[in-house]
């Protein structure tokens, strides 16, 4: 498995090889081919930053490029997900939910319960989350503690090419809605894929490195820095765990009890903003389940509670990083060890 | 009157109003003793639209229905008798008592579900729409919303979708001149809501709700129209809801005497038994047969319902996913 | 101060007096008066459950229906906002913010930092919240968690008349976009309210009751269940400090920690679904600002996670209540004591 | 050609679009060097609309723009340099740097910020007008947006609401051809966004964008018409953008040699120039005076906004709230 292509490249295959397979898979969203009703090219945009591109064309009247219109296309994406079919459903930024939330929330996502089991919503809604593309307010925001507090959604949030590809296949099998996250900043990285199909299980949070002495617990883009972080923190002599949650729903409680237990200490890692967020939903199981084997006080790494700012100064301060995680730890763990 | 429709037609069209009637006066009653849980927004004096467009349905097209549920829910075919369980809050209900009038549903006869969100309906029937069409079938698909609803960005965003992608899509506009208390004469920008349709390029008309004849023909065409693969339609059914908004409501905002005068000379139930005989199309007495049976119909499902067991305990927490480890 | 009047009346009365002193301030909602179009009464509603009723004829020109649609008028309420106007919008129920929610999230919420600081919002959102009417999974939810994540906003939540109509006209005084929660099966409380303008800062718990073992932490409807399984508790010798929140945005952080570093246990009671909500907001303060004093596991009383179910017997069950209040006290508080 | 417009006005006008054209096109070259952070949207071309549209406004009536928001911003007199600078993320910005290009704003110009939300920019003008009326100003509120915002169902709610509110509101759909690579013929259902002005109950007129004085004149009707009480009016303009959608875009799904050709036939720029001296309205040399002085002031503003500092690191939690406690 030696073959190395990028997280956007992964995610791209993973819904080229599931549209294969399946002839129930479509895609919808703006410009996922881009081009319609242009004179021009028709494959021309392949998604605001080509994650779809080449799609059209291999699968001729599967990739739909929708109008302006999140109501009205994430909403049919929904319908036809009722009715048999396996829509891959790409928001762009996951920042424009605030335009069409009720189909997920109200719809979607409620659905299989509020009729009486009976319904079936196989629906993936792809978006792209997370700062650092100097984006702003207004497309560089999280969210993920919104759909993790929705009942009814899955919500999944790779932080690798390997992950991306087998859990967004997972998804478009899994028959309930997901909501796939992809941190743009994370498009580029490259790493090992395998060329067969593959899933990874949603709810199984991916040990990356062993450690004794306390738990990094993260998700998404921050799982890097928490690696960072943790490498830099061995040469100090501390041993950090790090799990990394894939799925926020849901979630791998036992993993993340096993290792507390084990270690005693819990940074949480997340670059959400704070307040009811995955930070707190972890901190939280911890304090109710693991809480005899605590030895220090449980620490949250976080955003501020501030929208993403434009600056690239302010920016790279607004992202939490890897030498504040590193404080965090620092905070919690035994002076003695450390001297 | 001429209609090319048969005998066997014509009676269960008027079977179907008569079940909606009878079931909605019946809720009507029921709901005052208080043993019927949360809101209920009945839609009687509305028959002749959901019967008259579903008559052109099939069990694999599809509706979306709005909070006044019941009659499209009778008119798709939905069990009458699971209804009304569903209403009582009893595991026997079409979604085991945890949806409610509101959230009404059943897949296998394409009705994707009473809901709670004015106008959320339409793009889920345009997804659907997309479905049929993806799948090369010739279903088509019906979203029924109110005036109220016809001003939310749901429908128009789903109107325009359905144009441009040409799905086989029909949109009924089911104007009973109210929003809760708000008039659509006021809520509506436009005269009609029908003029709506050339900015989203469908045609659009306006038909009498209280004439089953009427909606039956418009929705043919549309209906006809969208399978043969020519795109979505609007229609808006002008209407009058005997009741108030929801059970409860006083109706102060309104003309009562009008309503009585249309109750009196209009109603959908009456003109259609006149007109029928009349035209020697159907008895008097085929008719007196039918609003028997639906009279023991309703009767029984309500003793039933009321005896029906409430969900055990465990359903709280059954069927959020399909699996969630 | 005698004079008792309905949590409904309390907001009533709120919003009258505020429009008397102020005549920035209007109010905009579906049916808000009821009637608008129609021949009969033109304030034949009052809002959906009446809590408005009455105003449109105090206030003429200052009522405003508005049509279906959330995102029409709640932005145009936000657009008011920036233009030196006071609207106070309703939005009927909670579950409705999927339709609009743009307007709040992108717009309303980050307007003063993206600016620059140079705008000022003064929206007040009403809107009915909560379980208990039997209005099933669309009309009952909480969201109180989607509102606190959102950096920019405040979020409201009274749990009794006198406390209703402070902070509401706290809240239309305010120059920040507060979200004002009303639960629904509250409206109907009688409590003590004095007749003449006040308000309750925003930001400042509600210390309910005293108490050495266990602090009990909640808001909305939940602080009632809490009384009354603090009073229970009481009656087996185990001392309860009840801390109503008033405002989840502000947090009274201060008084949550004083109180655990007195008692030494925390039991977060939250009517809404437990995953990245308020329960675990709270806990995991604690658990890292006040572990020390901590002498047990924290526990959470939340809804489980599912939509709300239809059928009273099923709602019954999701919403918490004393009994359960009760026993997760009873599984923290030191079992000596008890016996 | 006649026209009422003063030298002074049509000076005026020419100034503000020769403004947005240079500062356009010296982002075009100033982005590629990576100075500048994020998106960048070019509004080069459509200069016309956006001078048009501003001539008829006071600093007291207010527009709400999209993410191409630079043209908008400067017709309605926010501060060149302190855009140039809030585009390079600087302290001196008008958004002191935390805003970027999509969210320029300047409210004691009426100018309700640039935004990066497609259509949502519609209700809070609609809000405006709203408050204008209230006050019993007779201020309007103008929206811009594109034609693939006209889409968004932001926007249908807001012209309904006008409409019925009969609010002083303009609505201004700028139809480029195109939504990113989508074109506004396949996107929009109906043959001109303008039809669907009837379905609000309101007039819709459709203008050739390259000509400022057809825009002039429609806008002019539409502004006094709510000035007067009279409602909300839809204008559509048509327009094209020289540039991508934004900077980085190949734009391979558009025909550039049409864009070549509408750029050296029918700029409006140069129609504005060659008709103002033909009709002997204006001087050669006044206008190439102009071209000079903008050229000085744009080269300065991106030498002062390079130079500019960045915001401190306080600015972080700065202005969330005005207060909190
Ligand atoms: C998005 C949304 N907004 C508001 C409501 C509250 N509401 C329920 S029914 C209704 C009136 C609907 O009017 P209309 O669409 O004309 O249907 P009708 O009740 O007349 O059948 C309103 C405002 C809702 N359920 N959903
Ligand atoms: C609600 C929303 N959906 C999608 C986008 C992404 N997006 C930004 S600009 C744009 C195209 C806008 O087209 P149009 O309205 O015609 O304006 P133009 O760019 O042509 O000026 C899109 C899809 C967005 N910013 N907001
Ligand atoms: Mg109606
Ligand atoms: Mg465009």
């Amino acid at each position: 498995m030696a073959r190395k292509i990028s997280y956007q490249q992964a995610i791209n295959e993973a819904m080229a090889q599931e549209m294969r397979r399946d002839e129930s898979v479509f895609l919808i969203g703006q410009d996922i081919a881009g081009g319609a009703g242009a004179p021009g090219e028709q494959d021309a945009w392949g998604g605001v930053l080509g994650v779809t591109k080449g799609l059209y064309h291999q699968f001729p009247g599967r990739v739909l490029d929708a109008p302006l219109s999140e109501i009205g296309y994430v909403g049919a994406a929904v319908g036809a997900a009722t009715r048999g079919l396996r829509p891959v459903c790409e928001l762009m930024f996951v920042d424009f939910a605030g335009c069409c939330l009720d189909q997920i929330l109200n719809q979607a996502a409620k659905f299989r319960y509020m009729f009486g089991g009976k319904a079936v919503t196989p629906l993936v809604l792809r978006a792209m989350y997370g700062a650092g593309l100097r984006a702003a307010a207004q497309h560089s925001q999280m969210l993920t503690s919104l759909w993790t507090h929705i009942p009814g959604l899955k919500v999944v949030c790779p932080s690798s090419p390997y992950d991306a590809k087998g859990l967004l296949i997972q998804a478009i099998r899994d028959n309930d809605p997901v909501i796939f996250l992809e941190h743009k900043m994370l498009y580029g990285m490259q790493g090992e894929v395998p060329e067969e199909l593959y899933t990874v299980p949603f709810g199984e949070a991916n040990f990356l490195r062993e450690g004794d002495d306390v738990t990094l617990v993260t998700y998404g883009r921050m799982v890097h820095l928490a690696m960072d972080a943790a490498a830099s923190l061995a040469r100090q002599g501390i041993g950090c765990e790090v799990l990394d949650l894939r799925t926020t729903s849901p979630l791998d409680e036992d993993s993340i009890l096993e290792s507390v237990e084990k270690t005693g200490r819990l940074v949480v890692i997340d670059e959400a903003n704070p307040r009811c967020s995955m930070a707190t939903d972890i901190s939280a199981l911890v304090a109710q389940k693991a809480f005899a084997a605590l030895k220090a006080p449980i620490e949250m790494v976080t955003a501020p509670h501030t929208p993403v700012p434009f600056t690239d100064s302010l920016e790279d301060l607004y992202i939490p990083n890897a030498a504040k995680i590193e404080a965090a730890v620092l905070k919690i763990v035994d002076k003695r060890k450390v001297a | 009157m001429t209609t090319h429709l048969s005998a066997e037609q014509l009676l269960h069209a008027y079977r179907v109003m008569r079940t909606i009637r009878v079931f909605e006066e019946r809720l009507h009653i029921e709901f005052a003793t208080g043993e019927i849980p949360g809101f209920v927004h009945l839609y009687a004096g509305e028959e002749a639209s959901a019967a008259g467009v579903m008559a052109h349905l099939r069990d694999d097209d599809c509706i979306s229905s709005n909070h006044r549920g019941h009659g499209h829910c009778i008119a798709k075919g939905v069990d009458v008798h699971g209804m009304m369980a569903e209403i009582y809050g009893k595991k026997t209900g079409v979604c085991q008592g945890k949806g409610g009038s509101m959230h009404i549903a059943d897949l296998s006869k394409g009705m994707l579900g009473a809901n709670g969100i004015v106008g959320a309906g339409a793009p889920l029937v345009a997804g659907a729409a997309l479905a049929a069409k993806l799948k090369g079938s010739d279903a088509v698909a019906v979203a029924f919303f109110g005036d109220g609803a016809s001003n939310e960005g749901a429908v128009f965003e789903a109107m325009n979708l359905a144009a441009i992608m040409n799905l086989p899509c029909i949109f009924v506009a089911e104007n009973n001149g109210y929003a809760e208390a708000t008039a659509s004469n006021w809520s509506v920008a436009c005269d009609h809501i029908a003029d709506r349709a050339a900015g989203f390029g469908m045609p659009g008309v306006t038909v009498d709700g209280f004439d089953f004849f009427a909606v039956h023909e418009a929705a043919g065409a549309a209906v006809a129209r969208a399978r043969a693969g020519e795109g979505p339609s609007l229609i808006e059914v002008k209407l009058t809801r005997y009741y108030g908004h929801f059970e409860g409501d006083a109706q102060t905002y309104r003309d009562m005497g009008e309503l009585k005068e249309m109750r009196e000379v209009r109603d959908c139930l009456k003109q259609f038994r006149e007109r029928t005989i009349a035209a020697g199309l159907l008895d008097a007495s085929q008719l007196d047969d039918i609003d028997g049976e639906v009279e023991r119909q309703i009767e029984d499902s309500v003793i039933k319902a009321k005896s029906d067991p409430k969900p055990p305990a465990a359903d709280l927490l059954a069927d959020v996913y399909v699996s969630y480890p």
